[in-house]
């Protein structure tokens, strides 16, 4: 089956996050005085496929763990969406 | 209060864990060191203040096991206006200028984190030059690596060079030369040392010296969170949910704010709304401000509820000990305190009160109206016992140095073993690294990186400066004295090569750790040879920085002594290039091959033996070859000059054909050296490592005058042949042996050498 | 003389060498902070290079809100000559004010070398002291210089001669390519229709001085004074 | 009331994704060859006040409109999460 994983990665709690300040005082002086944290990270989308949804998200874990997320400073969530 | 009635009333916070020995050694002070802190307070020290004690007394802060080594280097000089102890050493320039310099290493950081890592030692060097009121104008950086072909080592390879890059190029500082050695030791174990060279008018100098009773102590740039801090209070608790959340952080580089502290603290030091400023570096709050009290012998009192913090709830241990970057801190007259806001706040930043000084010659901290630390200042930074340990050169070392390759072993042709040189990742080009690194930002550049030293012009004037940073390792590891002396040596020549004058040196001495009697052998004598060095020379060592305990599982790293050299160029219009220029001139060889192949190059990347002599460095033939180069510079004889080192004139040989930065059809040279050492075999003549040798190449009518200033310095010349048009062929002959390189060829090993290991998945990069 | 305003915001790290190299074109610059309202009867202004508010989210992405913004765009608007170069150039791109966008290099590296770039417009006011066609050698020192527009405005600025600089391959060298970001059909700068705004990703100012070298960019900086010395009367309060 | 917004923000169809090229490449050189197509774009998430979640849906979307998406190379998706 065909699948598509929406992971996001941000930076751990606790840590600096200097484009999530920078961002944040932008919208403050942009009259967004409603926003208040602001963090930033990457959105990654991959397509796979896998025999079903559980298989998809455990090769999707593994994906984050090696490859696309800093676990010293990052953090992931993953969700799967099925296209076929 | 008296002092010490102050000292005596101090208790613990409610909530703290009592001081038992596990907690002591967690904080790495020894049975010994704790005893010495009780004597000193007159009773147990509270969770702050044995914070506090472990951060001023550990290794980094106190220098405890290096600092009867370090005062044997010469520090003195007609130019010297500030030397060690500072942040920066200071050396005085033409016109009212001065130049303002130091290195440091972030090893230990940049294993655990590359990118940060590396972009945060960036940082604080940066800090460490500005806070003395001088603009930062270049950067350089040395890095040791495992071997490449170790995933591990790719990826922190990669993450150290951006997050160089990313820091540096934020800041709009041109990064001018560097240097990047692969080694087996260093894998799990890479060194990130970066050096900063800044430039002011000597009358804006200023020194971090907290002064004046009631001053005010404020903190200017970020707020402060949990970054870095050793944990040590947390280590003996189980990782859960709960405590997860205050776990030690991993320093963060927000290069942007930097920026603006940067900006900031040069407008307050011009300003002279400021008595002081210092950075916060290791150990934070702490270290800075009880350095600048003990600079200035005065107290200090701290009310650590007043810092700025990012994260709610912390505690004044983790305030004080915290290494959240971008943090300067200033002493000021409070009535300058509305002039000094105004000036951040033109920069974005904020200027906060959180002490003062004080005339009880303590350091008391205060949280939320009780006292949580009293401690007599002089005793945080003058009181930590200081070692001597035993140094003993260890049996494997001393065979080590008795290994040479098998007699009887087959060796590669000598066109081969040149190839194989240049395609080695110690000695290939570094085009990959520095393409990352802006070099021409401020446009004050005159040769970036791809030379032998980076040359910079003094803004507004017509001299400059050139630098570079040096160490042969493995020369080091067979010999530490030889080795010490060779760094300098180096450093000397490439800075030599472009025509300047050496001016002076700061050292990052990279070790394992001095409780191993051949590790501090190592030390004592890599540092006796350096002084040595610069004795010889003539040029003062102005400040460093010592990184011991650089181990892991697979041992110690090499002994990594490595100098920064800045030099003065008297003329930026007259400069001489590392590449050859111009088909049709003259080829000459400076200086002495006697064929010196232990601790080469070739035995170790070829031939894989790491062993033998190494070369040694006579210090007054370098001096010779440098005079004879600033001279043939100045009467604009040289169309180029490059010194040998790794991989011998082999290696030198090529590198001057494949030339500047960007070369896409490199000339030839056509060399006969048939009677320069006839006795020797061809891969001792080409691949042995002698020091003080340069090629240099001339229009030939000038060759009169090279003869002469040759003579006159007493340096051995050998015209060697021709430099020939590009798309010709390097060739060298001896007797009737041609060896015959195409230059094309040689171009794509020393220029993918690095790229084609690295263009593998660039894991942590997405 | 010809005034140039130099606008600095939090960030910005190219000010200081543009504002020599506008001295040494026989101009006279001064620096305007961003949260300036008026470019303080300025001839031109040239948005420099750096990194403005740390490059964060988009590089120029958070600058073009600074308040100068709107006194930018009223001296273009009114024909005065607007130059962005590197962070400058992206300014202009995100503020509207140049079509297109500047996104991360192809090679995913901040790349900072030499690249030969070809003039291909001269009627611009940083090329006019440029011969047609020339080619130079500028340095780039960017990590978010690969410029992309829709194939709508791709041609547009095809039909316009808004294309004012290309990256150029050396046909001898196999190994290092020309492009340096792979930016779409090798733009390396591209100005309004009428020339007065132009943004390029190259540093001109970096090799204006011939003591340090090759002098190649000074003429982007004497075809804006004397592109000027006309106009200039005119355009006085 | 409070609102976290997780905003998503991808480069255009059709547009070249080097990032997410470069992803899928070192995916497959990692034995992770069931993944086909990657993308690679921003997570970003703002914690904000707003009166009900349509309030905040229309605040962040004018956010991204005015700075966190650039419209000529990023497309962007909202999800709101209610806080409190
Ligand atoms: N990490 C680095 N950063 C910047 N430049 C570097 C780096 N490593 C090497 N270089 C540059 O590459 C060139 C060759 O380096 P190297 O072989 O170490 O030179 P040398 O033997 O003359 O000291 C030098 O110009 C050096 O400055
Ligand atoms: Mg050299």
């Amino acid at each position: 089956m065909k699948f598509r994983a929406h992971i996001r990665i941000l930076p751990r709690p606790g840590l600096l996050d200097p484009q999530g300040q920078a961002i944040a005082h932008a919208l403050t002086e942009l009259d967004f005085s409603e926003a208040s944290t602001v963090r930033v990270g990457k959105a990654i989308e991959v397509d796979l496929e896998a025999a079903n949804a559980t298989a998809a998200t455990r090769r999707v874990r593994a994906m984050c763990a090696t490859l696309l997320a800093n676990p010293v400073t990052e953090d992931f969530r993953i969700e799967i969406e099925t296209r076929s | 209060m008296t002092p010490s009635g102050a000292v005596a009333s101090v208790r613990p916070r409610p909530g703290d864990p009592p001081i038992t020995p596990a907690l002591v050694r967690e904080h790495n002070l020894t049975p010994g060191e704790y005893r010495r802190i009780r004597a000193v307070l007159g009773r147990t020290p509270t969770l702050t203040e044995l914070g506090v004690f472990s951060a001023l007394w550990s290794e980094h802060c106190s220098y405890k096991h290096s600092r009867p080594i370090l005062r044997t280097f010469p520090v003195a000089g007609p130019h010297v206006i500030q030397g060690p102890g500072e942040n920066a050493g200071v050396l005085r320039l033409p016109e009212g200028w001065a130049v303002a310099f130091k290195i440091e290493s972030h090893n230990h950081p940049s294993a655990v984190e590359p990118y940060q890592g590396a972009a945060t030692g960036v940082g604080g060097i940066l800090r460490d030059v500005f806070t003395m009121g001088a603009r930062p104008v270049a950067l350089l950086n040395s890095l040791r690596l495992g071997p490449l072909d170790v995933p591990r080592n790719r990826y922190l390879f990669a993450g150290i060079v951006r997050g160089i890059g990313d820091y540096g190029n934020c800041l709009g500082v041109p990064t001018l030369g560097g240097e990047v050695v692969f080694g087996d030791g260093y894998t799990g174990n890479p060194l990130v040392n970066a050096m900063c060279v800044g430039l002011l008018r000597e009358k804006d100098l200023i020194r971090a010296r907290a002064e004046g009773v009631d001053n005010l102590l404020l903190v200017v740039g970020a707020a402060t969170g949990r970054d870095g801090i050793h944990g040590a209070s947390f280590a003996s608790e189980e990782l859960t949910e709960a405590n997860e959340a205050r776990r030690p952080q991993v320093q963060v580089g927000d290069p942007f704010t930097e920026k603006l502290l940067l900006e900031a603290s040069l407008a307050l030091i011009q300003s002279g709304e400021i008595v002081a400023i210092q950075d916060m570096g290791a150990a934070g709050l702490t270290s800075s401000s009880a350095e600048m009290a003990a600079r200035g012998s005065v107290g200090v009192e701290l009310d650590t509820s007043r810092v700025p913090l990012r994260e709610p709830g912390m505690s004044p241990y983790e305030i004080l000990l915290s290494e959240s970057q971008e943090r300067m801190l200033v002493v000021a007259e409070p009535d300058r305190l509305a002039a000094i806001e105004t000036i951040c706040r033109r920069w974005e930043l904020t200027a906060t009160p959180i002490g003062r000084v004080t005339d009880d010659g303590l350091f008391r901290v205060v949280h939320e109206g009780r006292t949580v630390a009293a401690i007599p200042g002089a005793s945080l930074v003058e009181d930590c016992p200081v070692y001597h340990p035993e140094a003993r050169e260890s049996r494997a070392a001393v065979t080590r140095r008795r290994t040479r390759p098998p007699a009887n072993r087959p060796l590669p042709g000598v066109v081969e073993t040149l190839e194989r040189l240049l395609d080695s990742p110690s000695l290939a080009s570094k085009r990959w690294v520095w393409e990352q690194y802006d070099s021409t930002v401020q446009a004050n550049t005159a040769f970036g990186p791809g030379g032998d030293a980076g040359v910079i012009r003094v803004p507004g004037t017509t001299f400059g400066l050139a630098v570079s940073v040096d160490c042969n390792n493995r020369h080091v590891a067979l010999d530490p004295y030889e080795g010490g002396k060779a760094a300098v040596a180096e450093a000397a020549r490439n800075v030599a090569c472009t025509g300047a004058v050496p001016l002076g040196i700061t050292d990052c001495l990279n070790f394992g750790s001095p409780e191993k009697p051949d590790v501090f052998f190592q030390f004592r004598e890599a540092c006796r040879g350096i002084g040595d060095a610069c004795r010889a020379f003539d040029i003062p060592v102005t400040g460093g920085n010592v990184s011991f305990y650089n181990e892991s599982p697979t041992g110690a790293i090499d002994p990594t002594p490595v100098v920064g050299m800045v030099g003065l160029l008297p003329d930026i219009t007259r400069r001489t290039p590392s590449g050859f220029e111009s088909p049709g001139n003259l080829v000459a060889l400076l200086g002495i091959t006697t064929g010196h192949l232990g601790g080469s190059s070739f035995w170790a990347e070829v031939l894989g033996v790491v062993g033998g002599d190494p070369p040694p460095v006579h210090l007054e033939r370098e001096s010779a070859l440098q005079r004879l180069l600033a001279d043939a510079t100045s009467s604009g004889i040289l169309t180029s000059a490059h010194d040998c080192s790794d991989g011998g004139l082999g290696v030198a040989l090529a590198e001057a054909c494949l030339g500047g930065p960007s070369r896409s059809t490199p000339p030839g040279a056509n060399l006969d050296l048939t009677t320069y050492a006839p006795s020797l075999s061809p891969h001792a003549l080409l691949f042995g490592e002698d020091h003080a040798r340069v090629v240099v190449s001339f229009p030939e009518n000038r060759r009169n005058d090279l003869a002469g200033l040759a003579r006159l310095h007493g340096v051995p010349l050998f015209g060697a042949g021709r430099v020939t048009a590009p798309g010709t062929p390097l060739r060298v002959t001896v007797g009737r042996v041609t060896w015959t390189w195409e230059t094309d060829r040689l171009r794509h090993l020393h220029e993918q050498a690095i790229p084609r290991r690295m263009d593998h998945t660039p894991r942590g990069e997405g | 003389m010809i005034r140039v305003a130099v606008v600095v915001y939090p960030g910005t790290n190219c000010e200081h060498e543009t504002v020599r190299a506008v001295e040494l074109a026989g101009g006279s610059a001064s620096l305007v902070w961003h949260r300036a309202t008026s470019l303080g009867g300025a001839d031109a202004v040239i948005l420099p290079g750096g990194f403005s508010y740390g490059d964060y989210l988009r590089s120029g992405a958070i600058a073009r809100f600074s308040p100068i913004t709107e006194a930018i765009r009223r001296h273009a608007a009114d024909g005065g000559p607007v130059v962005g170069i590197c962070n400058g150039f992206q300014i202009l791109c995100e503020a509207g004010l140049l079509p297109g966008a500047l996104t991360r290099n192809a090679g995913l590296r901040f790349t900072s070398r030499p690249a030969n770039v070809i003039v291909h417009r001269t009627e611009t006011v940083v090329t006019r002291d440029y011969a047609p066609g020339a080619r130079l050698c500028l340095p780039v020192a960017n990590g978010e210089g690969r410029f992309v527009a829709d194939s709508k405005t791709l041609a547009r600025l095809r039909d316009n001669a808004q294309i004012v600089f290309t990256y150029a391959a050396d046909p001898a060298d196999n190994l290092i390519p020309g492009n340096p970001s792979g930016a779409l059909e090798d733009i390396a700068g591209i100005c309004n229709p009428g020339g007065t705004v132009v943004g390029c990703m190259p540093h001109p100012e970096r090799v204006a001085d011939p003591l340090v070298s090759s002098g190649e960019g000074a003429p982007f900086f004497t075809s804006l004074i004397t592109s000027l010395v006309g106009a200039a009367p005119a355009r006085l309060p």
